[in-house]
């Protein structure tokens, strides 16, 4: 159970850390559509942190951070506000500072792919909640793929300069795919190994980049500190200024009641 | 060559004496059809503008199911922007050059948004007291004579009452939270209570489109009726809450059936028309900045769209 | 006392905020030597607000927000860390984000003036405490003021493209200006009336204007919020923003000790 | 035409064997020239860089002391880079040039600025390892043999040697404090034990310029001979502040006189010189990003005093 619960918090936190990231985009997207499909993509992964957490939080009661007696603050939220930088378990690729458009298409099209690729295989998941978190999940992330992907396509495509912004964000993300993919000992024992959906991670990007006649750029991966990375608690600078956002209110109010 | 109009002016006289709907292929005056992209324009102008102030307090917002709630609701804004944006379009503007008019300051939004939110309390008093007051000026507009815009209003009201019951729970929950929240709702409350009184606009002597707009059916009631209204509907739910509006002169006069109420500071209403309030500059600069570093993706998007209309026609 | 505490709070948070503000600068500075000079700027006035706030504190300590028993946090801390946006008295200029460098250049020119007029005036306080933090804060301030005019007149004849970004800065700053001449009754009654200081500064603007060959803006004020401003605790949207950042670590540890 | 350059050289290497200063004016070797260029330069760079790790903190530094202190620390770093540029112009090369360099990833800064700063702690253990690594490396540079950078190390090693007592200062206050507090002493010190210990560079066998250096007396001691001075005079401060360096191997050495240690990671050390570290990326990134939005700035300037200078002129 203690192992679940920690999966959980990884799936968990890499939704509820980059549906910030997208969230800050509200009423800063190039046009309406995209404004309402980004804030869309958001509210989805904000749902699926508050199943996530909450299983964790069901799972491993002792994870979730003590309050003063009394406190109405539920799990989900005990977890979400009130944890230090060290102990979010998100992938570094979900926290990093967003960029432009095509910054937010590229990482999006990523994320969105591998998220996918493991939801559907944890549809038959022996944890009957997280079988059901993940069926619900499917349906919303092949809409988010499909989004960014067809925004990849189109910045590919546009003008110069969209083509120029799509590269630079690739040379930026692409740095942290391989995170993704390494995987961590609870990942392989309770949850889907990313070594093993990496090829199928691989194929779609291939496939989507070849459309867009886009070259994958060569890119080493981003390193650790001491091979740490986002799942061992090991983040960027970038994940305390996050927190110190998010959590500011909810901190101030621990026996408050929203 | 002078077409002569008196039939067409006739037929649109009898659509609106009939409480019919006018339609966009229908013949309108001129000045109707500016009336109204003027004042459907600033009603998208305040949807978009609107997404800010709340827009504040999504990445701080202090449960998860807050988070949702606000992101959804702000979300909404821009869809009712969308529709309300559609519906000018039907008069014969873009909404790309709505946008320019909104930027360059040649359209207004509604000058509730240039107060700032300063709490994450101000999300629920604005849902309750700022979209109240939205939906008191907007229900009379479902049966507005032009017809996208009371279509688009139909779905906007019920959206916004929606909004409204939302907000006003938030308040609820922290009344019955520690005596700092309750605090806090007395607070917000406090700042945004006039100024959503002023939503209505000015007094009905100080406003000379009224007469216009209510013989043409855009406007259903004058400024004074609908904020007599909104205060009536209010008192009541502030005492369920539980707390104080800042008025020393609101109290029930029992001969009129409605309550009295003090005198919206006007000056300072004017001021923030006139573009001197607290965020005027703030809320502008956003949204050009939005506008302007979304340039590149939009004319990348255009310029994908003609190459693959290209291709399609080859 | 409660009102002298209060005037130490106005001008305290006047240079706490502001360095903030300043200290954002680091390491993003145009060239090394203004790096070092904003460095500097920032901190004489976190000194200024120490010495301030302390005094605050002597005189009300009704004022120091309480921390668990035993806290070790000193007076100057409590205040700076542990009031919230509405409990802060510093003007809005001090806190509204930063812009580029003819934004600094432009906002630190009305700030120093301002506060160095002041200040002189408070050279002979009859608070010993207070006509002595003046007496160190107007060397400071001369520098600073000086720093800020000598950019000023640079940038004004400069490059069109820096004669433009000033003109622009301009316009962002003036609408600020009425705040800082209105003045409270706690400042009329215990410290310098502002109103008393505005044609000095009047003056030295309109010199530095003429030697720049800049016209002065056409700004109406800025608008509280029901006639309020940052000195009655109403401010703008960004100072709350710049707290939860400031006050983050200080709260996550009411009995630490740094 | 080619000058005789025999005596020239000869008088070199006497200044050099007497333990003398060589001084801009004088002759010197190309290669010692270059040598120096891209050491002092990488040095200058390194105190630019530095600025950034701890600058992440200052805005949220959790006591105004500290805040001051770590402000005026920065500031120190900024200095120090200026001296150091100084000392490099003198031999024949521009800052602007030489910030070129480094933006272009031609020239390097030390490694240990590509690891983050996660917790305000970390300053305090930057301050105490970090700057304790650099005093060792630094001290004997005081008397390197190129006058202008030796004299730029005298001034700078005094600030360090202050920082890096700062530095302790906080990690002991820390220790203090709670027990989360002393958590985050140790759980810092853990991240950068290995770094500093990498900051003395390669093992003398893989340090191939290292030789060349010591014969110009541009360095005075091997990669492997600062290290051990380094471990010698941190482990019993270690100890006096409470917390453990992570290294199972490391014990005193009775024998030798000294302690035993691990070997760090060398892989990780190459990845990071090589570019791939945690912050290459992002630390290039900021600085180039500052220099750039910094440009207008430094033309208007230059504009600004060529313009005087003419007016001065007439």
């Amino acid at each position: 159970a203690a192992e679940l619960a920690q999966y959980c918090l990884m799936l968990g936190d890499d939704a509820l850390i980059y549906a910030h990231r997208l969230s800050e985009w509200t009423s800063n997207a190039p046009d309406l559509e995209e404004d309402i499909a980004i804030a869309n993509i958001a509210l989805d992964l904000v749902g699926q942190a508050r199943l996530l957490l909450a299983r964790a939080a069901a799972a491993d009661p002792s994870l979730v951070p003590s309050l003063p007696e009394g406190s109405p603050v539920p799990d989900e939220d005990r977890l979400a506000y009130f944890r230090d930088a060290g102990e979010f378990r998100n992938v570094r690729l979900a926290e990093v500072p967003n960029g432009d458009f095509a910054e937010l298409v590229t990482r999006l099209l990523v994320l969105s792919t591998w998220r996918l690729a493991t939801l559907q295989r944890l549809v038959d998941h022996p944890d009957a909640v997280l079988a059901a978190i993940a069926a619900k999940g499917v349906k919303e992330l092949a809409y988010h793929r499909d989004f960014a992907g067809r925004w990849f396509v189109t910045l590919a495509g546009g003008t110069e300069e969209s083509h120029r912004r799509l590269t630079a964000a690739m040379a930026t993300v692409w740095p942290l795919i391989p995170e993704l993919e390494t995987g961590t000992a609870v990942e392989r024992a309770v949850g889907v190994d990313p070594a093993s959906v990496a090829p199928e991670i691989a194929v779609v990007l291939d496939q989507v980049l070849a459309t867009a006649g886009m070259a994958t750029p060569d890119a080493p991966a981003l390193a650790g500190v001491q091979g740490r990375t986002g799942r061992d608690g090991m983040h960027s600078e970038a994940l305390s200024r996050l927190l110190a956002e998010m959590q500011v209110v909810a901190r101030a109010h621990p026996m408050g009641r929203w | 060559m002078q077409v002569d109009q008196a039939p067409l002016e006739e037929a649109f006289e009898a659509t609106i004496a009939g409480n019919d709907r006018i339609e966009p292929r229908d013949w309108m005056p001129e000045k109707y059809r500016q009336t109204l992209i003027r004042q459907v324009a600033q009603h998208a102008h305040s949807e978009i503008i609107g997404m800010q102030p709340e827009g504040n307090w999504i990445t701080r917002a202090p449960s998860l199911r807050r988070k949702a709630v606000l992101l959804a609701k702000v979300q909404d804004e821009a869809g009712h922007g969308l529709y309300l944006y559609s519906a000018t379009e039907t008069l014969g503007i873009s909404r790309d050059e709505l946008t320019r008019r909104l930027i360059e300051g040649k359209q207004k939004y509604s000058s509730i948004f240039n107060y700032p939110t300063l709490s994450y309390t101000d999300v629920g008093t604005i849902g309750w007291l700022v979209d109240g007051a939205a939906i008191c000026n907007q229900v009379p507009l479902c049966r507005t004579s032009y017809g996208p815009y009371g279509r688009a209003m139909i779905r906007i009201c019920k959206e916004e009452s929606f909004h409204q019951r939302q907000g006003y729970e938030l308040l609820m929950t922290m009344m019955r939270g520690t005596d700092e929240q309750r605090a806090m709702v007395q607070e917000s409350v406090d700042r945004f209570w006039w100024p959503a009184l002023m939503m209505f606009g000015p007094p009905d002597g100080d406003s000379p489109n009224t007469a216009q707009s209510m013989a043409w059916g855009i406007k259903r009631h004058t400024n004074d009726e609908l904020r007599q209204r909104f205060v009536d509907m209010t008192v009541p739910q502030a005492k369920a809450l539980g707390v104080t509006l800042p008025d020393p002169e609101l109290q029930w006069n029992e001969e009129r059936g409605a309550h009295d109420f003090g005198e919206p500071d006007w000056d300072e209403f004017w001021a923030v028309v006139k573009g001197n309030g607290p965020c005027n500059a703030q809320r502008m600069a956003h949204r050009k900045a939005a506008y302007d570093d979304g340039a590149w993706v939009r004319e990348a998007a255009m310029a994908f769209a003609a190459r693959a209309d290209s291709v399609g026609r080859d």
